[in-house]
């Protein structure tokens, strides 16, 4: 019987424009922002659809990043879809706020366009101001496409809806926000029942008066720290169960960890975010057409951290390596997902050579050449150090 | 500003602050805060920036406030408080706020509105949301234990401005906060004080109901029993003695016009006012005050008292 | 996979002519990514553009090193820049005025076409129909309809001029 | 006394019960008691006006005080009321004593 393969329509966009797209069918209610490279480009397609009557909702024009969260925190409390984007500086300047977002336990959904940090200052990417961001009780998921974003702010609504915990969905600034690829969008009627609005159990309401941000003494702070300790728990559960969800109603779907050639690989990378991950894949293409039985791991959702995936990925390995876009200054191993998988695996009692290179720092171009060599010293010479690669040392 | 009440008898009765919080005995912000609650009725969401309200009045599990109450950070209310404004108008939009006509109110102290909070105060000014900021005046960082503000007056003493042998407490003026608001063009602003209670109570009302139009500001004078070193029963007494010998005078900026309110309608002429010697004379943290220090700031009140009378005639 | 790298000034418009071949191309059901040779964009700079077609999907995201096509807007790039490193003897140069290289090389005069239809010498879109002739690798149409999302109105009928005219006028060296 | 367990905890720490401090007893704070004389009070108000606890309760009724009837009466919430003493600084007629607490 002959197929008739239905040719999906898909746009040209930038990660940016991606995840405007999917804010706009999310009929997000309140978006605040400031302007920040490589940032920028969201607010100014969102600027344009609220302009054009195509998104029913609030834009704030903050004066700045600090604001800009402060603002959403603000309107989700108030029961609104919230939404901003920052970068970088922005994302520091807001920090303390991330803390704040997560503690008050509000679904709010950013998007980071990763970016290196000052000084000297670099407007190029890296992921230094995700990393410095990782243990303030957001989800985190990295994306690697233009498209994976688009499905991955959907998908950030319910999550984030779901467990009271806000969002945050990073991917490589310029690499990615800027880089024009094919995205398929969904049918915005669809996206929305999808993401059905809730009740949320507590809301600023005079009708259902309640105090959000109170003080808590030594006898009770602890346990609302706890109560964020399970609401990650939780929500590693329920990211893997949106994203069937998601896979199901749309055909798309990620899982939390992705792999490419691992079944039967001797050597992986571990890594995540477009560039590092894209070309990783040509490099382990490369490394097999030499011999080396060679494979890729993403780490999609970064936090809550898929130990149990990324062991089981690496579980046939013989050696693998971490590519960090990160520096950890002074830590006994300088990449932070190195020491985030270095701590699995210790945990779990397994040792193997682990290599962490430390690459594309301030959008140093990560060569897929680069990677392959990566793959041939892991076969070479395998054991446990920092490499910083693509640097003059 | 619009007479919502004329006497005492036609105040809101019904209380809805809370007793049983923490504030100081004799509190010149307790005081406010329940004629702020009272005032703006039970229809509104109360925004508060991290200081001595905020932490004396949410400690786990119980709440003073009736509202509905969020605190978030402390250079910050006027920004939750854009996005608190927002979601109303965008709930309201789309059908989904079942609560009418809710009023968002920020409570701020002098150090979240002088100092750290005043970026994203100016911000939200500046975007026009509609939202009644509210500050309280102690005059200094009074929640950490008495440090200078932008907002401490002269020579005054604080627990970083020492009265040493170099130098004798605070070296700078306070800062004008009613000037830099006005500045925004907001549709109104007043300064008020605990101690003329009708007087404060219309303003609230004036600004509240201004919100329709824009952002409103209201600077209430409110004194600090420990930070002003005076007797607790002297609360409303230092107050009043502010507003009489010209210190803190009561005027209100209503769409450009700025209008001077009993009894500082009286006061542009020097011999209306009392001295202000007896407004110091009441508080510890002005007890090393020479007689060239008060002459000195005597001056000063002077010089601001002709700015704001070549004001009130624009 | 075909491999371009676009060499321009910024205002030239070779960000967006890369954007433009990527739409068509994604318009086409192919898949394609165009990406600028990120920085602060400011006038008069000179600028790179990257672009990749292919019938698969793309995960490389390195710059394009040994590019299949090279796009110069302008001759003074090839003092200011070296717009041919990288090249391979296979390469297609795509230039705005005739340029002698060893490449294959097509070319229009970019400038003089664009200021008599658009009345300012932007000359990304005829040099996006030179590398239609050129290439093949999407068709005019395409292109055509790609350039919507980009340009409205009277804009878009004068690039479409523009487009058409310099497909017409491209030769080869 | 047990404290509760955190998922025993609203989430966020939020406080779903306005107003409870009520449950914070602040009599304790005071050294000193305020006591009205009614015999003195003209039902000027300014004690109600200035307690920055809102610990003078206005009632309602008919209340004769000697020749005189008002028709209503102020008494002191001593639950709350933390002693500072304004309502007696204020009291036009001097018609509040403050006395010492007496344990």
């Amino acid at each position: 019987m002959m197929q008739i393969q239905e040719v999906k329509h898909k746009e040209a966009l930038t990660s940016n424009y991606a995840v405007a797209y999917a804010v706009k069918a999310a009929d997000v209610d309140v978006i605040a922002v400031y302007p920040i490279t490589p940032q920028t480009t969201i607010v100014e397609k969102l600027a344009e659809f609220v302009a054009n009557g195509e998104l029913n909702a609030e834009l704030i024009h903050v004066e700045s990043e600090h604001s800009a969260l402060s603002a959403v925190v603000g309107a989700s409390a108030t029961g609104a879809r919230v939404f901003t984007a920052t970068s970088s500086q922005g994302l520091e300047y807001a920090h303390e706020i991330l803390h704040i977002a997560s503690a008050l336990r509000l679904p709010i959904v950013m998007a980071v366009p990763a970016r290196a940090l000052s000084a000297p200052i670099s407007i190029h990417g890296d992921y230094s101001d995700v990393m410095n961001a990782r243990d303030t009780g957001w989800v985190i998921y990295i994306v690697a496409s233009a498209q994976e974003a688009y499905d991955t702010i959907i998908q950030a609504y319910r999550l984030a809806e779901s467990v009271y915990l806000p969002v945050m969905v990073a991917y490589d600034g310029f690499l990615m926000s800027h880089t024009v690829e094919p995205v398929e969008l969904n049918d915005e009627s669809e996206v929305r029942k999808f993401l059905p609005r809730q009740i949320r159990p507590y809301t600023l309401n005079p009708k259902r008066p309640v105090t959000m941000g109170p003080l808590a003494s030594p006898d009770w702070y602890y346990e609302f720290k706890y109560q964020q300790v399970l609401a990650l728990r939780e929500a590693y559960k329920v990211a893997k169960e949106v994203d069937v969800a998601y896979g199901s109603k749309f055909g798309r779907s990620y899982g939390v960890v992705e792999t490419y050639k691992i079944e039967d690989a001797d050597y992986a990378l571990v890594t995540y975010g477009g560039a590092a991950y894209g070309n990783a894949r040509i490099a382990a293409d490369r490394a097999r057409e030499k011999g080396i039985a060679a494979g890729v791991i993403r780490v999609r959702l970064y936090r809550p951290f898929p130990t149990l995936e990324i062991l089981k990925a690496l579980e046939g390995v013989k050696a693998f390596a971490v590519v960090d876009r990160a520096i950890m200054f002074g830590s006994p191993a300088e990449g932070p997902l190195y020491k985030d998988i270095a701590t699995a695996m210790y945990m779990n009692g397994i040792d193997k050579p682990a290599i962490n290179i430390i690459h594309g720092i301030g959008q140093r171009t990560i060569y897929v050449e680069d990677l392959y060599k990566v793959y041939t010293m892991l076969k070479d010479r395998p054991g446990k150090e920092v490499v910083f690669m693509g640097v003059r040392i | 500003m619009k007479l919502y009440y004329r006497t005492l008898r036609d105040l809101p009765r019904e209380e809805l602050f809370a007793p049983g919080h923490r504030m100081c005995a004799g509190c010149g912000a307790a005081i406010a805060m329940r004629w702020i609650t009272k005032t703006v009725g039970p229809n509104a969401i109360i925004v508060n920036a991290t200081g001595c309200v905020e932490v004396t009045t949410t400690p786990y599990p119980e709440t003073a406030w009736m509202h509905p109450y969020i605190h978030v950070a402390f250079e910050n209310s006027a920004a939750v408080a854009s996005g608190v404004e927002a979601a109303i108008k965008t709930l309201k939009r789309k059908g989904m706020w079942d609560a009418g006509d809710t009023k968002v109110v920020v409570i701020a102290g002098d150090g979240g509105t002088y100092d750290i909070g005043l970026q994203s105060l100016s911000g939200m000014l500046e975007r026009r949301h509609g939202v009644l900021y509210i500050l309280y005046d102690n005059e200094a960082y009074m929640n950490t234990g008495i440090q200078r503000s932008g907002s401490t007056p002269k020579f005054a003493w604080t627990t970083t401005t020492p009265v040493g042998t170099a130098i004798r407490g605070k070296i700078q003026w306070k800062k004008d906060i009613m000037g830099i608001v006005m500045a925004h063009r907001v549709p109104y602003a007043a300064t008020a004080s605990v101690a003329y209670v009708l007087d404060m109570v219309n303003k609230i009302k004036t600004a509240l109901e201004y919100t329709a139009e824009g952002p409103t500001f209201l600077h209430i004078f409110t004194p600090c029993v420990p930070g002003w070193r005076y007797p607790e029963n002297k609360t409303v007494e230092v107050a009043r003695l502010a507003v009489e010998t010209g210190y803190f005078p009561l005027y209100e900026w209503d769409h450009g016009k700025l209008i001077l309110n009993p009894p500082s309608n009286n006061h542009i002429d020097k011999s209306r006012r009392k001295p202000l010697k007896e407004y110091l004379k009441l508080q510890g943290r002005f007890a090393h005050l020479t007689e060239e220090e008060i002459t000195e700031l005597e001056k000063e009140l002077d010089a601001y008292w002709q700015y704001l009378a070549k004001l009130a005639q624009l | 996979m075909l491999e371009f790298r676009f060499h321009g000034r910024g205002g030239q418009g070779m960000v967006t002519a890369a954007q433009v071949l990527a739409t068509a191309a994604i318009l086409e059901g192919k898949y394609a990514q165009a990406f600028p040779e990120f920085g602060p964009e400011r006038r008069g700079a000179p600028v790179k553009s990257y672009l990749r077609i292919s019938d698969n999907p793309i995960y490389l995201r390195e710059p394009v090193l040994n590019p299949d096509v090279i796009v110069v807007a302008d001759h003074s790039l090839f003092v200011a820049e070296n717009p041919l490193d990288g090249a391979k003897p296979t390469t297609i140069l795509v230039v705005n005025g005739v340029y002698k290289t060893s490449l294959k090389t097509y070319y229009i005069d970019a400038t003089s076409l664009s200021m008599k239809i658009l009345g300012r010498p932007i000359v990304n879109t005829a040099l996006i129909g030179a590398v239609i002739k050129a290439t093949s690798v999407v068709s005019l149409s395409s292109v055509i309809e790609a350039l919507r999302k980009y340009f409205s109105g009277k804009l878009y009928d004068l690039n479409v001029k523009l487009i058409e005219t310099a497909y017409q006028e491209t030769k080869e060296l | 006394m047990t404290l509760p367990k955190a998922t025993q905890l609203p989430i966020g720490a939020v406080i779903p019960e306005p107003g409870s401090t009520r449950k914070n007893i602040t009599a304790g704070w005071r050294t000193l008691r305020p006591v009205i004389n009614d015999e003195r009070c003209i039902r000027c108000q300014l004690c109600w006006l200035y307690c920055p606890e809102g610990t003078i309760v206005e009632k309602r009724g008919v209340f004769k005080v000697g020749n005189r009837t008002y028709d209503v009466k102020y008494e002191i919430n001593y639950d709350y009321c933390k002693g500072c003493g304004i309502c007696a600084n204020e009291c036009p007629t001097k018609a509040i004593e403050m006395v010492p607490e007496t344990t």
